[in-house]
């Protein structure tokens, strides 16, 4: 059953199919566009799971669009990391369940976008598998387009005039990152003549073009730094995750910003099997932004009263966590940090859908409208200090492990300075849960909304219940990633050649 | 002062890529990498293997189809970004419930909003647009049918009949051009690149076992050119329909 | 150095265009004139494709009859033909998010806009 | 010759990109921009690019510009 070859291709144009279909379904009544979403989602789920129980069985393999060997036509790849897709589809499905309620009860969208927003969502998420699974880079630029421009337009659908800004803003910069990725793109075609990544992985080494080579890694790093948010340019990540509805404030801040980080894995796997290019200077300067990211990211979600906002910076500080972990380059790290891209993901989620929840039932959205809210909200205000404990990382649940491993990479990589930055971003954090547990379960509430409310109705509260207990279960069953993750990056660290 | 900071920076950021691209493979070279490894295939073997004597077009239909197959979902998410965004009352004979879109705060007040009544058409701009239509229509068809051959595809085609599409709407009004894609077919016909570049592809995947394949026979060479002239057509009406629904919800707004 | 520079004077000619797009869509405050500048960025990036793909004497990659080597290399074509739809959707997105911000804050300078945040 | 109207051709569109850089008129640095991309479209044909030319010539001179001068015509043509 696993072995049917068709699966890859079936996976990513389920949703994309999806997305033309779903005008043409929802013509008639616009009731049915969250449905058709939610079944397209299933079928790509079962896809994901039969791909993922091949990989695990068989090691990485390949399909050949049109059945044109490597590297004359586009190859889909799917390895380790491409497992990543399981979280795509999770969350995806997930989010398309939220929205049901979600999207009815935004008062500033009209109700003709719904549709649209379903279409986009499922865009959104297609564009997203695509990118994971591709093995040509070209192709990984169309598919990183696609993600992006339903990215924007998912941030403007709210329609509230501030969203328009954020959407423009995150639109100017994506668009900018997009081209500087085309840019390089071109360039490694030029001095290879390829653009299969494992043929250009081969053949970069015998160039000897190391002056493009270099240009090319430093504008790719650069493209895709934009897109995971990473300290420079992480201006455009705030505005548009907090102002984003929450299904979509979960999948951008879960699933769209570690694009770019799986974007940046696949270039260190070109790079590194090469080995044109030392990369230890790149690698320090990721570590340094990704500290800078971890404690800056932190220091704001402090400060902030919009609880939104507060996650968005949070992501941003949680981005630096994974950066760390790369730029560190050693066994431990690189897998902590590409553990933390899948629990980061669910952990995130956790949170956006529970807030969206507080703020569905209330109509607030800041700490000071909220307090009080434990008592008539018990279910959702557990699950966010679920969410909130795993994001600390403390023991039992699933943002401790990847710390741990992280900081562990960072004293074997004689750097313990970092395993400091990364303690002290935790304590920072661990601040900001403090202000959410008082203010949630500790404070009289101040508005009568709070105490009116109700948990959430299931659409919403069981998506949000699911994803907390999930956080608990990957502090326990964090090993299973763990050990699939590692064969990956042993083969990451063992260049060609050596 | 900001303009002169920002420039000396670009200049900083132009020299490493100056360098670099001086570095590159000398431009023009027959024996750079670039016309050495995968070209080079295409080129020696690419009419009988792609089946088309365009091999620009043999690249974008065959060896590399799912880059195409991804260009025109890219060009949907816009369509369906553009409506998104755009949409702020009930459509044309859609549910004509109370409109929900009395967010703007004050349109009248602006200066400039008076461009709501467009001047009038210049009857000379008004008679040459509509004689030309004709021949710009039959000028996109040949332009959509021959890509294979000459240059030309169906992207280019469906860009010329959207461009006629949105000179008939200046001209003769909106109404009148929104009959050629009425509310029912108009879904279809902007999802009309991904459809037929999916039916397409499952067809492959059923007779030569890869998405996307076309028969490498000899003996069918009419059935891959047909199946790549479908795409093609299918391409040329969803760009086309594509750009003008663009258009017209931009006016409309 | 400089003669390299020379010789590949379409690729100087490309980064040249790319960065007066950049400052374009750094210095100026209008967001249909960032824009502008993003669209001649964009175009910047499609020529250095084109001229990878160049040869000297060559024609385009059009066989058939009566057409002789050498071609040039078909595959930038159809990454540029494939980029160029990209731009223009991404422009059409842009446009309609600039027409909404118009309609709800009155301004399109981006200076203005962020004082109203 | 060949030589020559590259360099003239690479000259013009750094100066028509330069024009569009310092128009305030928005509608003028639309059109501005449109004889650019008609100029990258000239320069590609002469690369051998025919494919490529005529896409730019349709949607970059065209589509673009129109979507350009709608946006214009919705907002507002001075730049301030």
């Amino acid at each position: 059953m696993y072995t049917w070859p068709h699966w890859l291709p079936l996976v990513v144009l389920t949703p994309l199919l999806g997305a033309a279909l779903t005008p043409i379904v929802s013509l008639r009544t616009r009731h049915v566009a969250p449905w058709w979403a939610l079944g397209m989602m299933t079928v790509t789920s079962v896809a994901a799971g039969m791909l993922i129980l091949r990989v695990a069985l068989e090691g990485p393999f390949s399909y050949l669009p049109g059945g044109w060997v490597r590297p004359y036509g586009i190859e889909l790849r799917f390895d380790e990391f491409s497992a990543s897709i399981s979280v795509i589809c999770l969350i995806g499905w997930l989010a398309v369940l939220y929205s049901f309620r979600y999207t009815e009860w935004l008062r500033e969208v009209p109700k003709q976008r719904i549709p649209y927003y379903y279409a986009l969502l499922l865009l959104n998420l297609g564009g997203m598998i695509g990118f994971v699974v591709t093995g040509d880079l070209f192709n990984l630029f169309v598919f990183l387009e696609i993600l992006s421009l339903s990215g924007y337009a998912l941030v403007a659908v709210s329609g509230e005039h501030i969203a328009e800004m954020a959407a423009f803003k995150y639109l100017l910069m994506g668009a900018i990152s997009s081209l500087i990725v085309l840019f390089s793109v071109g360039i490694l075609f030029g001095i290879t003549g390829s653009l299969n990544m494992a043929d250009v992985a081969s053949r970069l080494g015998d160039t000897g073009s190391v002056a493009p080579a270099a240009l090319a890694l430093g504008m790719l790093t650069v493209g895709f730094m934009v897109k995971a948010a990473l300290f420079p340019v992480h201006i455009w990540l705030p505005d548009a995750h907090s102002i984003a509805p929450s299904p979509i404030s979960a999948v951008l801040s879960g699933l769209v910003v570690k694009l770019g980080i799986l974007g940046m894995l696949r270039l260190y796997q070109i790079y590194y099997t090469s080995g044109i290019i030392d990369l230890f200077v790149l690698n320090q300067i990721l570590v340094w932004l990704g500290a800078i990211s971890i404690i800056m990211g932190a220091f704001f979600a402090v400060f902030q009263d919009d609880i939104k906002l507060m996650l968005a910076y949070s992501t941003i500080s949680n981005i630096g966590y994974i950066v760390m972990g790369l730029g560190l380059f050693t066994n431990f790290s690189i897998i902590g940090g590409s553990v933390h891209v899948f629990n980061h993901a669910i952990i995130k989620a956790t949170l956006f859908f529970a807030a969206g929840a507080m703020i569905y039932r209330t109509g607030y959205r800041t700490l000071s409208d909220l307090r009080g809210i434990g008592s008539s909200m018990p279910l959702t205000s557990i699950a966010i200090s679920i969410g909130a404990i795993s994001i600390v990382g403390i023991p039992p649940t699933a943002g401790f492990l990847c710390k741990w491993y992280i900081a562990l990479g960072a004293f074997e990589a004689n750097q313990p300075f970092f395993g400091f930055v990364l303690i002290f971003g935790a304590l920072l954090i661990f601040v900001y849960y403090i202000r959410m547990v008082n203010a949630f379960y500790f404070q009289a509430p101040v508005r009568q909304e709070v105490v009116d409310a109700t948990e959430a109705p299931a659409s919403m509260l069981y998506p949000t219940l699911l994803l907390a207990a999930l956080c608990l279960i990957m502090g326990v069953l964090g090993r299973i990633p763990l050990a699939f993750i590692e064969p990956a990056v042993q083969r990451l660290l063992t260049p060609l050649g050596g | 002062m900001k303009k002169a900071l920002v420039a000396a920076l670009l200049i900083i950021i132009s020299i490493p890529m100056l360098i670099a691209v001086a570095a590159m493979p000398p431009h023009g070279d027959a024996d750079s990498p670039v016309h050495t490894h995968v070209s080079a295939r295409y080129i020696e073997h690419g009419e009988e293997e792609a089946g088309a004597e365009n091999l620009v077009t043999g690249v974008l239909l065959n060896y590399r189809g799912l880059d195409t197959a991804g260009e025109v979902i890219v060009i949907f998410t816009a369509l369906m970004a553009a409506f998104a965004v755009l949409i702020t009352h009930p459509g044309r004979g859609e549910e004509s419930g109370p409109t929900t879109a009395a967010l703007d705060p004050e349109p009248g007040t602006e200066p400039e909003s008076d461009s709501k009544a467009p001047p009038p058409i210049s009857p000379v701009v008004s008679f040459m647009v509509r004689l030309l239509t004709p021949f710009t229509t039959l000028f996109a068809i040949y332009v959509i049918l021959n890509g294979h051959v000459t240059p030309g595809g169906g992207f280019q085609g469906g860009a010329i009949l959207g461009g006629m599409f949105i000179a008939l709407t200046i001209v003769l009004g909106e109404d009148k051009v929104r009959t050629l894609l009425p509310r029912r077919a108009a879904p279809w016909m902007q999802g009309a690149a991904v459809f037929a570049f999916v039916a397409i592809g499952v067809i492959g995947a059923a007779t030569t076992g890869y998405f996307l394949g076309y028969p490498t026979d000899a003996s069918l060479h009419l059935v891959r050119e047909l199946m790549m002239v479908v795409i093609e057509i299918g391409i040329g009406l969803g760009g086309a329909a594509i750009f003008a629904t663009i258009f017209l919800q931009m006016e409309a707004e | 150095m400089l003669e390299a520079l020379w010789n590949n004077v379409d690729y100087v000619a490309s980064v040249v265009l790319f960065c007066i797009g950049l400052y374009i869509i750094i210095a100026k405050n209008n967001l249909i004139k960032k824009f502008l500048g993003l669209n001649i960025m964009e175009t910047a990036v499609f020529a250095f494709i084109i001229a990878l793909g160049v040869v000297d004497d060559g024609s385009p990659p059009i066989m058939g009859e009566g057409a002789s080597g050498p071609f040039a290399s078909p595959i930038p074509h159809a990454l540029v033909l494939t980029g160029i739809v990209v731009a223009v959707s991404t422009t059409a997105l842009a446009l309609s998010l600039i027409i909404r911000i118009y309609r709800q804050c009155g301004t399109i300078e981006a200076d203005e806009l962020r004082e109203m945040e | 010759m060949s030589l020559t109207f590259d360099i003239l051709l690479l000259l013009l569109l750094i100066v028509t990109a330069l024009a569009v850089a310092w128009t305030k008129d928005l509608l003028a640095a639309a059109i501005i921009f449109s004889s650019y991309s008609l100029m990258m479209c000239l320069l590609w044909q002469h690369r051998g690019a025919p494919d490529v030319a005529m896409t730019e010539a349709a949607v970059g001179a065209g589509i673009t510009t129109v979507l350009f001068l709608v946006a214009i015509g919705r907002t507002t043509r001075r730049e301030k």
